[in-house]
């Protein structure tokens, strides 16, 4: 009962479509297609592009989402203590969250273009410029404008999820002599566990929105250190190469599902603790 | 728990019926709610297809007088496609000809362009769409590929009321895509070259453009450039020609089969610094200043006419440069190129609406857009321009609307030129040389080392001959 | 309770402080370039994406950054406001489909993401392991079937084409399953001893208990629906229908001159609903009273 | 921690905000209401026409007196008093009928005079005569010749008293009456019974065979487009209306104000237009002369191109131009804007104007009317 209107609803608008999807990577045309297998899969692997983009996407997701989390952790715990000026910090961090995508590329066009402002500075202090988005540091500013952008929705998460942690908890903690790190490795992570799986896979889902601004700022093929995989999937849509795209995406997911049983065998463990 | 169970139950219900309407469905005529004509802003990804009769699946008798409506989507609205509509409508009361297009303005072009193809290209691979598309903007070739539209090659063999003989048969073979003619061009404009002949004959320098490539038009633009100094040999920016020599020489940066790209070696560089050098030798120059030869598209034979006579009196029309691995032969681009849906319930008619439109039933003045694909509307609008004996140029233009006497001798050229043109020009240009001519501006401008925009050049492709 | 050291606290607070002020640049541009008139942003930032050619002074073409206006100005908003009726009309567009999508999905998944928390049945983390799948396929994966499921349902080029999916999206289910499985299970099987059944048990103790968990919720769906692009660009194809999203996605170089306030307006009721949940989420639970 | 100290700061901000929005929302609602009423309120409302091809019409009307080709005035040489008027104005005479004739009682007088002077010249002849003869006898040479000459001088003037006479008759006869020297038509008597002349002619008589004309001062734009030759239809008035045939005759340039016009077409404001005098002739049988005829010339220019009203034409140092309206069209609307267009201008009448160069058809044109609209005004419809 609890169940059912979600259920039905989901299904139709989401399981068919991603069973349908999944399906069609094992065809070999969008329309009237005949099953070919593993073929698609095959042509996937074989194409250089894909390789790059998917390690791109390991490298990116790797370097920022532990640094996302971390970072934001790290801020929501300190916004949980009492602080000066608390709610007003809290809120500059969440900002950056609600600024619209066109606003933010104009905003890093203004930056990061050739004749932007951190290359005026750079020429200020008399250093060659430096073609931003089309340079192997490209990945940094990457970095710097997903973790610029998703900070906050982070902190709200962990925010939240810090304040289901009942306070007895951290008395029990303290009456047995814990200290803060202690307190914090044994009380806060351990029942942040719920949430700490939730945000990992909104921070993966969300690194992959970077590719909105990306695409809009450099454009369908981009230097090849930001090509990710949502540039391969976006031209493979364009191309109208489905099969392809499907099968890509059918890969990544495949991955990130093993990363989630992990994480979900994890919780149960911790529920199992709960218990 | 039990609950439970029922929600997994109407689950799977909901999963079953509605994979079964998928495929069950096709068919019987269903009508979405469809989008008004006329309100802005509609793309067309619309699949309200009315059809009377189930019977048009056969390609041998178009069955024209059942009731149907054919929906035609375009990016830009075009006067040309509305008065073809209004005719054949009145022609044919049956059929409705509905027009689809966006409406938009310069500032959100990209942005609009973007979503036009990303809903039209959903809506095709999802077997819906327009019946008819303005393909001049749309990956025809992927449409292709992915066999989305019809091959109207095969429709007019059938069509006995077709007559090929009126066409431009190199026309319509240029536009074909592997044996197939996917996308079919109601008009066409010829991409050449205009120089003038007598200073060129002054000058000693022999030009020969029936079978010059890329690398003899350089050659010859130096030896043109030598004889006179004020006079640069050729009006185009620099990265564009150096997009056009890396086509000429192809094989040598590109080799498909392996996905690799050279263009960091030394004869990119070296072909970097030729055509910078020829910027600083002034052989090629940025518009504005005289120069013997300029790059030009002769959209009517009007145009022709007007665009010869604005770069002097005695301007002609030259072959443009082939790459060195194709065949000898002119260059055109197709202009309202139109497919057809390969998922359309209503092919007949709208083949027979595309027929229509390619027929001798449209006006086409000499100063229409496009040169027709019709060999008798061409000859029409030859024979009109010879009537009326003279010609006036723009207004706005650098003639301002100067009345001259057509040059009859001239006209006969052109249409060796429309008979000689073989090579279709893609509308859109092609994602390599976009990017060799875009990041190459900052080596011309000085920005960046050519060391460094080969490199870029060298990345990007390798990305694309990889995907 | 502690006692507090001011010290270290205020040390942390300009520390925090420092770092907050550089996120802020970006919005603080926005909002004062919001106030420049279009003359003035044409010409601040005309040389984006350019070659200057070095000859013609290239080597010291910058794009000039401006923090103030030189003079203020409401003529980008009175632009939008007054002579823009679309811009209001994309505005409540949005609205329109963002509070019963955020409404319904609030509700819907509360009620999914119990069973799936706090029931226990056969395949539970199996089928909640296909609602995270849906959620990181890529939506050009899912465009065409989607597509076709829409067309079939007749939806095509309607609201509802927009606003169904977003009622059973997965985030909310996914969201509100984790924080309740937050809650220890002993307050639910202290509440059946006492007696109470499921939906007792769903409306006095688990609800209460999530409500942080609810307004985030609340927040994140309204900035991931206000920002949604590519389904309404797909389905609604009528422009008298599309949000204002659709709109924002890109401001190309002619239209810089009223990107900014039309973000600065866009910005406003996340800003506002935001402030308004803040409270919510971070005022926490005062349940210590029942032993965990 | 402390957050039930913080609860009431926390209601405050949450007041707070929830006043703002409701001002944010209320501001966008009021401006989504009055959107319209806002514009009308900062951009002047224009009407606009469509500029489309088409020949320029001049037109004129006018009436006139039809005249005959051959008029003769007939004087009264003598003035005389009249003394018997047989004819009337509109009288068809006959060649030789007698229209006036006058009192000639002083000229028979005269003449009866000039008869006694001749009687006595006569009667003195036969003294010479006498005189003479006496002379002969007395054969006195000296009086002999004397008297001879005397006879001479004597025979000359009864001569010349006789051809006094002789002519005196003549006229008298000649003079006493008006004849028609011709048939024709009277159109005009001053002659008064009773009164002699009063220096214009007694009776005007139009030659009937001869044919008719009309004079007319026509606006020289009009005239410019007529030549000699053209056919030219007339309007006779009056009880009998009926269409005549007539042929410009002449187009001869003339000065002064357009004489005895109703006025130039559709009532644009006049001023001082250049005229031009044509004459038109008209062969009708019918036709007696003096009635009054309407003339309505229609002439559109032969060139086609893009005509405008006079009222959207403004003028400035810089030459003539008009405001066309320019659509912009954004993904927010169209916005619509008034721009500044110079034209040529290649003809004009009271009421519209060619232009030959600066406008395309169907271009909307803004009716600038007291609007202060400037280039780039941006306006709504």
């Amino acid at each position: 009962m609890f169940l059912a209107p979600s259920l039905i609803g989901f299904a139709m608008f989401y399981l068919i479509p991603f069973a349908m999807g999944i399906y069609e990577s094992f065809t070999d045309n969008a329309i009237g297609g005949t099953f070919v297998g593993l073929d698609n899969y095959k042509e996937l692997l074989a194409s250089g592009s894909f390789r790059k983009a998917a390690s791109n996407m390991f490298l990116f997701t790797g370097i920022s989402v532990p640094l996302l989390i971390a970072l934001s952790l790290f801020l929501a715990i300190l916004l949980n203590r009492p602080l000066f000026l608390r709610n007003w910090l809290r809120t500059a961090f969440i900002l950056p969250l609600v600024v619209p995508v066109a606003s933010i590329v104009m905003i890093w066009q203004i930056f990061f273009d050739w004749n932007g402002t951190l290359n005026a500075w750079l020429h200020h202090y008399g250093m060659a410029r430096v073609d931003w988005l089309q340079s192997d540091g490209s990945m940094g500013v990457l970095v710097v404008m997903y973790i610029w952008k998703n900070i906050g929705y982070n902190m709200i998460l962990f925010l939240a999820g810090l304040q289901t942690i009942p306070q007895d908890y951290y008395e029990t903690a303290r009456i047995e002599g814990a200290g803060r790190v202690r307190q914090l490795f044994h009380v806060t992570l351990v029942y942040l566990t719920p949430t700490m799986f939730f945000v990992l896979l909104i921070s993966i889902i969300n690194s992959f929105k970077v590719f909105r601004e990306t695409y809009l700022l450099a454009g369908d093929y981009p230097y090849d250190r930001i090509y990710m995989m949502q540039h391969f999937m976006n031209n493979m849509f364009f191309s109208l190469d489905i099969q392809k795209l499907t099968a890509a995406a059918t890969l990544m997911v495949g991955c990130i599902v093993i990363v989630v049983t992990g994480l979900l065998r994890v919780e149960r463990r911790f529920r199992e603790f709960m218990e | 728990m039990k609950k439970i169970t029922y929600a997994i139950l109407s689950f799977t219900l909901v999963f079953g019926l509605v994979a079964c309407s998928n495929s069950s469905n096709e068919g019987n005529g269903q009508q979405t709610p469809s989008n008004q004509t006329g309100s802005s802003g509609d793309i067309g990804t619309n699949s309200g297809v009315e059809t009377g009769t189930a019977g048009t699946g056969g390609t041998k008798s178009p069955d024209l007088d059942a009731k149907a409506t054919v929906v035609f989507s375009t990016f830009w609205p075009d006067d040309r496609f509305k008065e073809a509509k209004k005719k054949y409508e009145a022609l044919h009361p049956n059929i409705e000809i509905k027009l689809q297009n966006v409406e938009t303005d310069n500032s959100h072009l990209e942005a609009e362009l973007e979503k036009y193809t990303t809903a039209t290209n959903t809506a095709m691979l999802a077997g819906k769409g327009p019946d008819m598309l303005e393909l001049d903007l749309l990956p025809t070739d992927s449409y292709v590929k992915h066999d989305l539209l019809a091959d109207m090659g095969e429709m007019m063999d059938q069509d006995s009321t077709f007559k090929k003989e009126d066409y431009f048969s190199n026309i319509l073979d240029g536009a074909r895509v592997g044996k197939g003619l996917y996308a079919m061009p109601l008009s066409f404009f010829l991409m050449g070259f205009t120089g003038d002949e007598k200073a060129i004959a002054n000058s000693g320098v022999k030009v020969n453009d029936k079978t010059w490539t890329w690398n003899d038009f350089a050659q010859t633009a130096k030896d043109l450039a030598k004889t006179d100094g004020n006079t640069a040999a050729f009006s185009y920016p620099a990265n564009y020609m150096l997009s056009e020599m890396v086509k000429d020489n192809y094989p040598l940066f590109i080799d498909k089969a392996n996905g690799k790209a050279n263009f960091e070696s030394a004869s990119f560089s070296g072909l970097m610094q030729q055509v910078k050098g020829m910027v600083d030798d002034g052989v090629i120059v940025e518009g504005g200043r005289n120069s013997y030869f300029q790059s030009t598209q002769i959209n009517s034979p009007w145009d022709y006419l007007v665009s010869l006579r604005e770069n002097g009196e005695n301007t002609k029309l030259f072959t443009k440069p082939h790459a060195q691995d194709t065949a000898e032969g002119g260059y055109f681009r197709s202009y309202r190129t139109i497919g057809l849906n390969a998922n359309s319930k209503v092919k007949n008619q709208a083949w027979d609406f595309i027929k229509f439109m390619m027929s001798e039933e449209i006006e086409t003045p000499p100063e229409s857009a496009g040169i027709p694909i019709n060999k008798n509307n061409f000859a029409k609008q030859i024979a009109e321009l010879k009537k009326e004996g003279t010609v006036k140029a723009y207004v706005e233009g650098p003639l301002q609307g100067l009345e001259f006497k057509v040059d009859e001798a001239k006209l006969g050229e052109l249409e060796s030129f429309v008979q000689g043109a073989v090579h279709a020009v893609a509308y859109q240009s092609d994602k390599i040389g976009e990017i060799i001519s875009e990041e190459s501006q900052a080596y011309f401008s000085g920005q960046k080392s050519a060391e460094a925009v080969a490199k870029l050049i060298q990345n990007k492709v390798t990305t694309i001959l990889n995907e | 309770m502690k006692k507090l050291n001011v010290l270290p606290m205020i040390a942390l607070t300009i520390m925090l402080g420092a770092v907050a002020a550089a996120m802020l640049i970006p919005i603080l541009l926005t909002f004062t370039n919001s106030l420049m008139t279009e003359q003035e942003i044409g010409r601040n930032y005309d040389l984006i994406g350019q070659m200057t050619d070095v000859a013609a002074g290239g080597k010291d073409a910058f794009v000039n950054l401006k923090i103030l206006p030189d003079w203020l100005s409401l003529e980008q908003y009175t632009q939008l406001l007054i002579f823009s009726p679309k811009y209001l009309r994309m505005f409540w567009n949005s609205a329109a489909m963002v509070v019963p999508i955020i409404a319904g999905q609030t509700v819907i998944a509360a009620l999914a993401s119990y069973a799936l928390a706090k029931l226990r049945f056969w395949g539970r983390d199996k089928l909640f392991m296909l609602y995270i799948m849906t959620m990181l396929m890529p939506f050009q994966v899912t465009l065409v079937p989607n597509y076709l499921v829409v067309d079939k349902l007749g939806l095509m080029n309607h609201e509802a084409a927009i606003i169904l999916p977003g009622i059973f999206g997965a985030f909310g289910v996914f969201m509100l399953r984790q924080f309740m499985a937050h809650i220890p299970n002993a307050y639910t099987e202290a509440a059946k001893i006492d007696g109470a059944g499921q939906w007792t048990i769903f409306s006095r103790i688990i609800i209460p208990m999530v409500k942080p968990g609810l307004a985030a919720l609340i927040v994140l769906l309204f900035v991931d629906y206000w920002n949604m692009i590519e389904q309404p660009l797909i389905f609604l194809q009528d422009s008298a229908k599309q949000p204002l999203s659709l709109y924002l996605a890109q401001i190309d170089k002619e239209a810089r001159g009223i990107g900014f306030a039309a973000s600065v307006l866009y910005m406003t009721p996340l800003v506002l609903l935001f402030l308004y949940a803040e409270s919510y989420f971070i005022e926490g639970i005062q349940l210590s009273g029942i032993k965990g | 921690m402390k957050v039930e100290s913080t609860q009431p700061m926390q209601d405050k901000k949450k007041r707070k905000i929830r006043l703002i929005a409701v001002l944010f929302i209320a501001l966008l609602v009021i401006c989504t209401l009055l959107g319209n009423t806002l514009q009308a309120l900062t951009l002047p409302k224009v009407a606009t026409i469509q500029s489309s091809k088409g020949a320029l019409v001049h037109s004129y009307q006018g009436s006139a007196t039809v005249r005959s080709e051959m008029e003769r005035d007939l004087l009264n040489p003598m003035n005389w008093i009249v003394e018997k008027l047989p004819v009337q104005v509109g009288d068809k005479v006959e060649k030789g009928q007698t229209l006036v004739e006058y009192d000639d009682r002083s000229a028979v007088q005269q003449l009866a005079d000039e008869q006694s002077a001749l009687q006595k010249l006569e009667l003195s002849m036969k003294q010479l005569e006498q005189q003479y003869i006496q002379a002969m006898q007395t054969e006195d040479e000296m009086a002999k010749s004397s008297a001879s000459s005397a006879i001479e001088l004597a025979k000359i003037d009864i001569a010349t008293q006789k051809s006094h006479i002789q002519i005196g008759m003549g006229e008298l006869e000649e003079h006493r009456r008006i004849v028609a020297p011709f048939a024709g038509i009277v159109t005009d008597v001053n002659a008064v019974v009773g009164l002699a002349s009063s220096g214009e002619p007694d009776i005007r008589l139009a030659n009937a065979s001869a044919g008719f004309r009309i004079d007319l001062q026509i606006p020289a734009d009009v005239a410019a487009l007529m030549k000699e030759g053209e056919d030219l239809d007339v309007l006779l008035s009056g009880e009998k209306t009926r269409i005549l045939a007539g042929k410009v005759a002449s187009i001869e340039a003339g000065d002064g104000p357009p004489v005895d016009e109703d006025s130039d077409s559709m009532g644009g404001n006049q001023t001082a237009v250049a005229t031009e005098k044509l004459t038109v002739s008209l062969q009708d049988k019918s036709l007696q002369g003096g009635e009054r005829v309407k003339v309505q010339i229609l002439k559109s220019n032969p060139e086609e191109e893009i005509l405008l009203s006079n009222q959207v034409i403004l003028e400035d140092n810089e030459g003539s131009y008009v405001f066309t309206l320019e659509e912009r069209q954004g993904p927010l609307g169209n916005a619509y804007y008034a721009v500044r267009t110079p034209i040529k201008k290649s003809d004009s009448n009271g009421s519209m104007t060619a232009v030959s160069e600066g406008l395309f058809e169907e271009q909307q044109i803004i009716v600038v009317g007291d609007h202060a609209i400037m280039d780039g005004t941006r306006v709504r419809l």
